[in-house]
């Protein structure tokens, strides 16, 4: 008798609580909709939807938006392993082993002995740490040269070359830990449309005297790119920025623009690396 | 769009769900109740399996539950403990209220007349280790022993001198200053209430034969 | 005045001495996962501090109305069966298994009346919300309230149990912030290559434990002093 | 779908190391921390934990084709949670000392992010041998982590492993081991050296091409 009720009982608490909770959730899913990015969704029903915060996002739902915004790569997901990361390139239409086609570039060419060092540091041997203090040279927006990205890379992608940071692209990923780890934000994720992409190799925006004063390869603002080209190119203060959204990979600007540019400082840049740029 | 079809199909879209949960109700209940007479033997040999500590010459199989209430206004359950002749040896009361880490639980053993402390035994603990966790010890327990009821405890790091004093262990005065707390705070509000079931009389005739009756139902 | 004594006692130790990510080790992947800046770790402290109040409430009702041995509804299921009253019908088991339901629902539905109503706030926290569902320190918490609900002998209360919630979260915010600015003065250090990371992360919280063991035995000032403020 | 799904023999070995849920992937710290200053505590917890994965690992399996896209997180924590309580209360009823041990530690099992995340990768997409295998390799690799962990934290805290005395007479105990910090402290430097290992490993490969 005992028995047979609290079986029936637990049976039925159960049962009207799980009807319950179903239809209030289904109820208020109708009442308080709010549209998302079909994209978005689609993504996050892909995803195992345990929101364990291991991608580093909080929670599956950010992951998802960052996903559709282009800012991450699939394969973030550590619940969802592999068959995850795959359903995820479907959706994006990118394939995932071809490698995802957001991979991070760094806007600075100018090797150690190419700018000017200002003084003697002795601080901590991390970008963080100089940058706080200004940075070791000339240029306050280049590359320090400490290798913070170096040492975020969990795919052995960054060497640091004469204090330059050289991305490997046959090893990149896209998992954009480097973009996070730059003190001075110069890496940045772009689309690689193609093998080899355009890129601006300068990130200095201050005008070209104050710019020859502390780099030898950094651009001097001369916008003949932007006037050459002007579909893709467009000036930002003493820098040009290429529009990523309308870049195709056989555009003539791109092609009239590098051979115009009096600094070298558009590149390719991809796989195969170019022996030896400039 | 999705209204209508949407609501007319949530039995068709949910149905895996409520059947499991039929049936992983049905599941657990009866494991609950194939388990939980085993589990409530443990929970009981806990408590009992220490009473002889407790109350010298007490036989545990003799020991009835009696239900009290405090001055605090709470029911609680303490236990009367019998020798095996049936002769009422004294009480048992369980207190608890927080150490110098975690909770302290322990059980506190009186006499049959609620005058003095017989026992004490601590019975969960996460006190540091190495030092207030020698609570547990035996020599720190033993110090209870025989004090009165009618005062506080006092704990103090001397040589005791009066006989409601406590000597602290060292290092750990802080638990046990928790402990002598503990008993204070057990007692003032359970003293009266105990001695007002006062052994002997009929009362105590219902009393001891309920735990023969008690045994009978819990056992599987 | 016992009450509020013992309501601040329960507070300060849910908070401090045995404070829920460094001394009973719940909640510790969002302690390492969302702790990289400080905003967003002070966020997600406060997401998860409302949760677990709206769990704490929810489990709390729950647990007194149906899921505790002799509790109201199965009593009186067992009376209209005609069962003997001597005996009573004990639901607990199914108490694990509420809980979670319970929690994920209520965070999913919270999540979507705030994002539905108040957008500006689901910007700020809304976020973290679906994080929540597996963090341990909810179910952690429900199982404290469960815990003091199956022993007659400190049959807690509805503020009880809520102050315990109150002080679990607010001992998560304080944590997981403190590591959060821990963390971001990291970000310059030179930490060896293998430490990187979760290593480093899970030393400099061994160490916040180490200190957070100061706290032991605040209790017995706390309540001194509150018994003399109040007399 | 580009690549095959790996065979039961490949889970069941990933699941040791190559996977390992707690130095490679960082899941279910909760019970890590918390239960590991015994080898005792850690051994029934691992074998708790294996006991809930391998099970719902066959309960999903066996239902994968009924699951909705929408409802399946769902139907995973019913399901975890049911295999969790019966485990639950077969500790309290046949190891009594240890279940009181543990404590909630036992039902925490239940928000473990190892078994949903298990459920999710494998169960819901493999027949029953192969999610069997996945679960028996990820419950190895659980129980060897939670090993390495509670013999460091037992024989330097308490002088003892799984109880019988090891270190000599004269060893004064660690007693920050057994308490909170030592756990954080332990797990941080073993990931230390396990991501050490590794890095030195791939040093050596990356020459070796």
């Amino acid at each position: 008798m005992l028995t047979v009720v609290t079986v029936v009982l637990a049976a039925v608490v159960l049962a009207v609580l799980a009807v319950g909770m179903g239809y209030v959730l289904g109820w208020a899913n109708r009442k308080f909709h709010v549209a998302v990015d079909p994209k978005v969704e689609a993504l996050l029903g892909a995803m195992p939807g345990a929101n364990c915060g291991g991608c580093g996002y909080v929670g599956c739902s950010e992951y998802a938006e960052a996903l559709a915004r282009g800012e991450a790569g699939v394969t973030l997901c550590a619940p969802g392993g592999v068959s995850t990361a795959e359903q995820l390139a479907d959706i994006m239409g990118i394939e995932v082993d071809q490698a995802c086609p957001y991979r991070a570039v760094l806007h600075c060419s100018a090797y150690e002995h190419q700018r000017l060092q200002r003084r003697e540091y002795f601080g901590e041997r991390t970008c963080g740490a100089a940058n706080l203090v200004g940075g070791t040279q000339g240029c306050a927006y280049g590359c320090l040269g400490f290798g913070d990205c170096e040492l975020v890379c969990d795919y052995d992608a960054i060497e640091m070359v004469d204090g330059l940071c050289i991305i490997d692209y046959e090893k990149c990923v896209g998992c954009g830990a480097c973009v996070r780890a730059c003190p001075r934000n110069i890496i940045s994720m772009i689309p690689f449309k193609a093998d080899r992409m355009l890129v601006v190799v300068c990130a200095n925006k201050d005008n070209a005297r104050e710019v020859k004063e502390v780099c030898e390869v950094g651009c001097s603002g001369c916008a003949l790119c932007a006037r050459k080209g002007p579909e893709l190119f467009s000036m930002d203060g003493g820098l040009p920025i290429i529009d990523y959204e309308a870049y195709t990979p056989d555009h003539p600007d791109l092609e009239i623009a590098r051979e115009k540019c009096p600094k070298k400082t558009l590149v390719f840049m991809g796989k195969p690396a170019e022996p030896e740029s400039f | 769009m999705a209204e209508a079809p949407k609501s007319r199909n949530f039995i068709g879209q949910a149905w895996l769900v409520i059947l499991l949960a039929l049936l992983y109700g049905g599941a657990l209940a009866t494991v609950h109740t194939a388990l939980s007479a085993r589990i409530a033997e443990n929970k009981r040999n806990e408590t009992y399996s220490v009473i002889p500590i407790l109350v010298e010459g007490a036989d545990q199989s003799m020991t009835a539950e009696v239900s009290v209430e405090g001055q605090n206004g709470k029911e609680l359950t303490v236990y009367r403990v019998l020798d095996s002749g049936g002769h009422h040896r004294g009480w048992v009361l369980p207190a608890a209220g927080q150490g110098f880490a975690d909770q302290i639980e322990i059980l506190i053993g009186l006499d049959a007349e609620v005058s003095t402390i017989a026992g004490l035994y601590v019975l969960g603990q996460k006190e540091t280790p190495g030092l207030g966790d020698y609570i547990t010890g035996e020599g720190f327990r033993n110090r209870f022993r025989g004090k009165p009821t009618d005062r506080p405890l006092v704990v103090v790091k001397s040589d005791p001198k009066a006989n409601n004093e406590i000597l602290a262990l060292t290092g750990a005065t802080i638990s046990s200053e928790s402990v002598s707390g503990i008993v204070n705070r057990a007692l003032a509000n359970l003293k009266g209430p105990i001695r007002q079931l006062a052994p002997g009389g009929g009362e105590e005739q219902d009393e001891a034969s309920s735990p023969a009756d008690r045994q009978g139902e819990t056992g599987p | 005045m016992e009450t509020l004594t013992g309501l601040v006692l329960i507070f300060i130790s849910a908070a401090l001495i045995n404070n829920f990510v460094l001394h009973y080790f719940v909640g510790v992947c969002p302690f390492l996962g969302v702790s990289r800046k400080i905003g967003t770790a002070f966020g997600m402290g406060c997401a998860v501090t409302f949760v677990i109040s709206i769990a704490a409430l929810l489990s709390w009702t729950l647990t007194y109305f149906i899921l505790r041995p002799g509790a109201p509804l199965p009593s009186w299921v067992w009376a209209v069966a005609g069962g003997n009253p001597a005996t009573t019908v004990d639901l607990s088991v199914l108490s694990y298994i509420v809980y979670i339901f319970v929690i994920a629902s209520s965070v999913q539905f919270v999540e979507m009346y705030v994002r539905k109503f108040f957008p500006a706030l689901y910007k700020s926290f809304g976020v973290y919300l679906p994080l929540i569902t597996t963090n341990c320190a909810i179910l952690f918490a429900c199982l404290e309230i469960m815990k003091h609900l199956q022993d007659p002998m400190r049959l807690w209360g509805l503020h009880e149990a809520l102050a315990l919630a109150i002080g679990g979260g607010v001992g998560f915010t304080i944590a997981i912030s403190l590591m959060a600015g821990i963390r971001e003065d990291m970000d310059i250090c030179d930490v060896p290559k293998p430490l990187k990371g979760a290593g480093i992360a899970l030393i400099v919280a061994g160490i916040m434990a180490m200190a957070f063991m100061g706290f032991t035995g605040v209790q017995n000032g706390v309540e001194t002093a509150l018994s003399s403020l109040l007399r | 779908m580009t690549r095959g799904e790996p065979t039961a023999l490949e889970r069941f070995i990933n699941g040791i190391l190559p996977e390992n849920p707690v130095y490679r992937q960082l899941l279910g710290m909760c019970p890590v921390l918390a239960v590991t200053n015994g080898m005792k505590p850690a051994m029934t917890m691992a074998g708790a934990t294996a006991f809930v994965l391998i099970l719902a690992n066959i309960m999903i399996s066996l239902m994968r084709g009924l699951l909705k896209p929408h409802l399946r997180i769902l139907v995973f924590t019913l399901t975890i949670a049911t295999f969790v309580t019966i485990a639950d209360r077969l500790l309290a009823a046949y190891m009594y000392e240890m279940s009181k041990q543990l404590g909630p530690y036992v039902p925490l099992i239940i928000v473990n992010c190892l078994i949903i995340s298990r459920c999710e990768i494998c169960a819901s997409k493999q027949d029953v041998r192969v999610a069997v295998a996945d679960g028996v390799g990820m419950s190895l690799g659980f129980a060897l982590a939670l090993a390495s962990i509670a013999t460091v934290r037992e024989i330097l805290g308490s002088g003892t492993w799984l109880g019988l005395p090891v270190m000599p007479g004269f060893w004064p105990n660690w007693g920050i081991m057994v308490l909170p910090p030592g756990a954080f402290l332990t797990l941080g430097l073993l990931l230390g050296m396990v991501e050490w290992v590794n890095q030195a490993r791939a040093k050596k490969a990356g020459k070796r091409e």
